[in-house]
């Protein structure tokens, strides 16, 4: 209770607007996690000093554009601009997430720990830029896609400045690690306290601060896995971090999964060994793009097709001796947001074995050959992708709108969806 | 017809059988104790803490809180409480995450209204409902 | 000078016998169909869509409202997901629940897929009597859920009640029952000539066409392939049990009529055993965080539902919220065939036909 | 007495007697298929472990049909736009004249007989035939296509099932010697035909079953394949002009299988002293009765199964009966 009087000095000063805000923002149920997760990213901002990782980060940002979010991102890079070149303003915010915490019952103890430490930080800085704040504030409410945005967009501003990153910047680190840890460890159940708590400890514990570093970083590495461009730039300089790091159980990214086996082979790693073996024995070398044990889904092996061998390569699979995949179990498809995935599960009732083949496909033109003509169960499937995804399936016989009719506007499974309503 | 003469006395021999229909209306359909029915709704218990408003799959309920009157005591007390039996699909987690109990589950079901309007239930009506009461509300 | 014409028939979206809002549009020649368009879509309630905003406890709901005939299975197979990907163990006791719920369900949904089947053939009373023992089910799983239908019975690690006392017992009364109605089953339809004359070789289709039309459960087993997710990939503690894989191999109604009724059987079977097995005391939830969130990447499982393959894909990227998902249901696929299998039967064995392919519209339509 | 009137010369009071008459057997006929609905129902309910109609008219719901009727009269009387509105009016009247028609042929008891016509079997056959003229009519004149559907299969199955049900009773004919049902009745004192004519009333029933549209024959309005068949456009007092005919023809048919197999009136030996009428009713109860259990028991005939068993087998065993029971009649002769 020592920052009381602070508080007070800090409202009259720099919080008047923030306040009001994230009073309203109280109400919004599920936003203290990823709030808590934005000030981290934006604290650990606005400890860079240099211009420089602005304008990296905002050519990341860039990258990752889609055509829907102009707006928001614009504002986005904005607010990481000023950030940058202003501490204040994310010491403000952060401040204006506390104070939204503190509202909330569990939490009271651990959140105002935080909020003192904060509070400390926040003495120091100028007044708070109103702008930025709001700015800020309005990013805030646009949970997930900041939320990962925010995630690659500190990962890159990290590995750019590893040196810089010192351990002495606690809080930080603290916070990457609080992510890391929930993110790494879901199965020891990382609740709310705890990761306030793991905020807390890691502040006083600077001596751990370089190895959360190593974990963030490695995270970003995975994160940026589904980027194609971000993993240019992660990938060359935190690879070989990454793969120390050997989180088996944030392998959603390729990168770690070649580590995670050989840290624990799977039974089915001979399988998918052979599958690729036989693969690129008689179509070459460059049919696949990746090949993993997806080991959250019961091991299954997984390829992942060029887009333009994906035919191939699914023909390869039904027809070939070795291989013999007959059924098709399940045809999808799933919008990425940086690109389209169809997922097809493949099963050979002779060698009873299962396989996944998932190809990408540009999101602007999703265009793939249909898989009807070689599993005529892939018929319906491939019209509900169409109906739902906008994925146009060439070749395939009978390709309609099979759920919504054809006067239908928009696939409604895409992640940029608007309900199309002729009144409004 | 071997086959259809076996038909027909498996049909006729259940001429005298027993019959196992309920006689619904008239009286009323035993439900066991766990059976989803409508809400109750207890508001001196509520302690406004949303859960339940954020858990409903369907988001059927509303509600709104004010400050305790008593100014010595903290927290709030219930303003208004609503749910929206048109969408309302009985699948009881609201009652699964109430920490203090305050809305549980009664085993009525009849919800038949002549307009949908009556179908928003307000909270003196959740607190009047209060027959049949679920005795055992977690696991 | 006779002329003959084509005529097109709209059969649905309301009729009696497409079990749901489902319509088929048929070309027929008389009475003799020359080109079947299955429509769907008239149920469709975009519970994938929905999902994406929707914590993986507030999806279960959602799910026994797809295949409503059994529920539970569906419960089943979006908690799998989430546990395969979270690497949760259950506790014996809950997966012991699951499973006695799971295989009651499954029993239900043949019962009402016999009656349904018959009532299309025009029989009205195995409707009622498969109801009849419907009905104790449906009572017994009310009692241990507390709805008759939308079970919301499973929990992401376990279930959410324990089995009410004497409830076991209860189950363990229901076998020897079932086993007889079975004979009575049997006395009532399997032998009468008339229904043999309607479903022997009605709607037959190979063993490599089933497998190329993606078909699961009953309608695959009708054609000799030996095929049981339970068995053959088991999951949750299916394989303590000792049961068979019941398959035919002339593929036409008449051996899928058969697969059903023997699965009766057969999942009689693996309740007596679970009842026998069930352990006496034990947790029914396993230690699970207070909000789910599966860990970034992805996961299709697959089980055994009464209808066939009901898969469960999730893509999740760490939230409380499913990134996609996406069920395989069983229904969707088997009815893809339809078109095939329609071209030249007469609208008598149409009814057949879609009564043996035993779909559920809140599935076909997802 | 009604063959005194028959004799008697035209006039307006004897015409006002017959149409006196005529309304009574109406009323007692519009009571059968009232309480048939309902027997029929609750026999159907019983052997499905229900209790049936219990809600109007105590506990055995006997004013069950009649509030049923009623409602059906209050219905509005929808007729499709695109329907040919003159035949759809008049169909449900073909379809139902001719059944209350048969019926004045039937004795009932040796005393309570409309008309006693010498061809009273031929005219029955004759003119129960007319009724799926009209049925074909209305299902036409519906202008939808299930009812079309429906009324084609009602015409195949009349013409294929009349040609075996008239000739299942040529043996009958041949034994009693003539086509008065008075007569053949009569015939039947020494012993009733359905123990000299077993394969005849085996076809014959299954031929009426047929003719009756009934479970398992029940294909022009099977319900789960043609949802409603032939009447599937008409509601209210049309719709129960369709359900009164079939209803009546039921009615019609199970007399009539009463007095050709079952001794029509006669008592069983040494239980004479049971009035005829009493007689009568309980065979044909007990015909009506199997009528509803089959339909609590079986399951529909495929319309291709019904042509050919209707020609391939039932045909060729009546044809068969002829021929047997000539051949033991002049065997018997002989002797």
């Amino acid at each position: 209770m020592s920052g009381e009087k602070d508080l007070e000095q800090l409202k009259k000063e720099a919080a008047a607007k923030a306040k009001a805000a994230a009073l309203a923002k109280m109400k919004e149920k599920e936003q203290v996690e990823s709030k808590e997760e934005t000030a981290a990213a934006d604290l650990d901002i606005a400890k860079q000093k240099a211009a420089a990782a602005a304008k990296a980060k905002a050519a990341a940002l860039a990258k990752m554009k889609e055509k829907e979010q102009v707006e928001s991102k614009e504002e986005t890079v904005a607010a990481d601009l000023d950030i940058a070149k202003q501490k204040a303003a994310a010491a403000a915010k952060a401040k204006a997430a506390v104070l939204a915490k503190m509202k909330e019952k569990e939490q009271v103890e651990s959140k105002e720990e935080t909020a003192a430490a904060d509070l400390d930080i926040a003495k120091q800085k100028a007044a708070a830029a109103a702008k930025a704040k709001a700015a800020a504030l309005a990013k805030m409410k646009e949970k997930e896609q900041v939320e990962s945005k925010e995630e690659t967009a500190a990962a890159d501003l990290d590995i750019a400045k590893q040196k810089a990153a010192a351990a002495a910047k606690a809080k930080a680190a603290a916070a990457a690690k609080a992510k890391a840890a929930a993110l790494a460890k879901q199965s020891d159940a990382a609740g709310d306290d705890e990761k306030a708590k793991a905020i807390a400890a890691a502040k006083a514990k600077a001596a751990a601060a370089a190895k959360a570093k190593a974990v963030a970083s490695a995270k970003a590495g995975g994160g940026a896995g589904d980027d194609e461009k971000a993993k240019a730039i992660a990938a060359a300089k935190a690879k070989a971090a990454a793969a120390a790091a050997a989180k088996a159980k944030a392998a959603g990214g390729k990168v770690e999964a070649e580590p995670a086996e050989e840290s624990k082979p799977s039974p089915n790693q001979p399988y998918l060994d052979k599958y690729v073996k036989v693969i690129e024995e008689n179509l070459g070398q460059d049919v696949l793009e990746d090949y993993y044990i997806n080991s959250l889904s019961k091991d299954v092996p997984t390829l992942v097709a060029k887009r333009e061998s994906y035919f191939k390569v699914a023909e390869f699979l039904k027809y070939n001796e070795q291989l013999g995949f007959d059924y098709l179990s399940e045809i999808h498809g799933t919008d990425f947001e940086t690109h389209m995935e169809v997922y097809v599960h493949l099963y050979s009732y002779r060698n009873r074995q299962s396989v996944a083949l998932k190809v990408k496909i540009d999101r602007n033109e999703p265009t793939i050959e249909s898989l009807q003509p070689l599993w005529a169960g892939a018929d319906w499937p491939e019209c509900e992708a169409y109906d739902l995804l906008g994925i146009r399936f060439t070749g395939h016989p009978n390709l309609h709108r099979i759920m919504l009719g054809e006067e239908w506007v928009g696939h409604p499974l895409r992640k940029d969806y608007e309900p199309y309503d002729v009144e409004v | 017809m071997l086959g259809l003469a076996k038909g027909l006395s498996y049909t006729l021999k259940n001429l005298t059988r027993k019959k196992v229909t309920y006689d619904y209306p008239n009286e009323p359909l035993p439900v066991p104790d766990r059976f989803r029915g409508i809400q109750k709704f207890y508001p001196e218990k509520c302690i406004v803490c949303n859960q339940c408003a954020n858990i409903c799959p369907t988001e059927c309920i509303q509600l709104t809180g004010k400050k305790h009157p008593d100014p010595n005591k903290k927290g709030k007390i219930i303003d208004t409480y609503d749910i929206n039996f048109e969408i309302c699909i009985l699948c009881d987690l609201c009652t699964e995450v109430c920490p203090t109990e305050a809305i549980i589950m009664t085993n009525n079901f009849e919800l038949a209204e002549y307009s949908r309007d009556e179908l928003f239930k307000n909270l003196e009506w959740l607190d009047e409902n209060d027959e049949n009461i679920r005795k055992v509300n977690k696991a | 000078m006779i002329r003959t014409e084509e005529m097109l028939l709209n059969v649905g979206p309301q009729h009696p016998s497409t079990h749901g809002v489902f319509r088929l549009v048929v070309k027929i020649d008389g009475e003799i169909i020359t080109e079947a368009k299955p429509v769907i879509g008239y149920l469709h309630r975009g519970t994938e869509k929905l999902a994406e905003n929707l914590q993986y406890t507030q999806i279960i709901p959602y799910t026994d409202r797809m295949d409503y005939l059994s529920a539970m299975t569906n419960n089943y197979v979006i908690c799998h997901a989430v546990e395969t990907m979270m690497g949760i163990e259950i506790p014996e006791r809950a997966e012991y629940l699951r499973v006695m719920a799971m295989e009651l369900g499954r029993v239900a949904s043949h019962l009402v897929s016999w009656g349904t089947f018959l009532l299309d053939l025009g029989a009205t009373s195995p409707f009622i009597f498969a109801f009849r023992e419907r009905e104790m089910i449906i009572n017994m799983l009310n009692e241990l859920s507390g709805a008759r239908l939308t079970f919301n019975y499973m929990r992401v690690g376990g279930v959410k009640w324990d089995a009410p006392e004497g409830w076991v017992e209860k189950v363990k009364e229901f076998i020897p029952y079932m086993r007889e109605q079975l004979v009575g089953y049997h006395q009532l339809v399997t032998g009468n000539e008339i229904f043999m004359n309607r479903v022997k070789g009605v709607g037959v289709y190979s063993k490599e066409d089933a497998i190329n039309y993606s078909l699961s459960g009953p309608t695959l087993r009708c054609t000799g392939v030996k095929w049981d997710l339970r068995k053959d990939e088991p999951y949750s503690i299916y394989d303590r049990f000792d049961f068979n894989v019941v398959t035919r191999e002339e593929g036409d109604a008449w051996a899928r009529y058969h697969v059903r009724l023997e699965e009766i059987e057969e999942s009689l079977k693996i309740l007596e055993q679970a009842v026998e097995q069930f352990p006496a005391e034990g947790e029914i939830l396993a230690k699970v965080p207070k909000i789910i969130k599966a860990p970034k990447g992805e996961a299709f499982v697959r089980i055994e539902s009464p209808r066939g393959e009901i898969g469960c894909y999730i893509a999740s990227d760490g939230k409380k919220e499913p990134y996609r998902l996406k069920f395989r249901r069983p229904s969707f696929y088997n009815l893809q065939i339809l078109p095939k299998l329609l071209k030249g039967e007469n609208m008598a064995n149409m009814i057949a036909i879609l009564g043996g392919i035993d779909i559920v519209l809140g599935e076909v339509d997802g | 007495m009604v063959e005194d009137l028959l004799h008697s010369s035209a006039g307006w009071l004897n015409f006002g007697i017959f149409f006196l008459l005529a309304v009574v057997l109406l009323l007692v006929v519009l009571g059968f298929v009232t309480y048939a609905i309902l027997a029929e129902r609750k026999v159907m309910g019983y052997m499905q472990m229900r209790h049936g109609p219990n809600q109007v008219g105590g506990r055995w719901g006997l004013l069950q049909t009649v509030a049923d009727v009623l409602k059906l009269l209050l219905k509005e009387d929808v007729i499709p736009k695109l329907a040919d509105r003159p035949l759809f009016i008049i169909a449900p009247v073909i379809a139902f004249a001719p059944a209350f028609m048969v019926l004045a042929t039937i004795p009932f008891t040796d005393k309570f007989q409309f008309a006693d016509i010498g061809v009273g079997l031929l005219y029955y056959i004759a003119v129960s035939g007319i009724t799926t003229v009209g049925i074909v009519t209305g299902a036409w004149a519906s202008n939808n296509k299930y009812a079309l559907l429906g009324g084609m299969r009602a015409a195949a199955q009349m013409i294929s099932y009349e040609i075996p049900l008239i000739m299942s009773v040529v043996g009958v004919v041949l034994l009693s010697g003539s086509l008065n049902l008075n007569d053949i009745v009569e015939a039947q004192k020494n012993g009733w035909f359905i123990v000299w004519q077993p394969i005849g009333f085996i076809v014959f029933f299954i031929a009426a079953v047929a003719e009756l549209n009934r479970v398992p024959f029940d294909l022009p309005e099977a319900e789960s394949e043609l949802i409603a068949g032939f009447h599937i456009e008409y509601s209210g007092f049309r719709w129960a002009f369709f359900m009164l005919a079939e209803y009546v023809y039921f009615f019609a048919m199970a007399a009539l299988i009463t007095v050709l197999f079952l001794g029509g009136w006669l008592p069983l030996p040494f239980l004479g002293f049971i009035p005829g009428a009493v007689w009568f009713a309980l065979k044909f109860t007990a015909v009506v009765f199997i009528l509803l259990w089959f339909r609590s028991t079986f399951p529909r005939v495929r319309a291709d199964q019904l042509m050919e068993f209707g020609w391939k087998v039932l045909l060729p065993i009546a044809l068969a009966n002829i021929f047997l029971t000539a051949l033991i009649m002049e065997l018997v002769k002989l002797f």
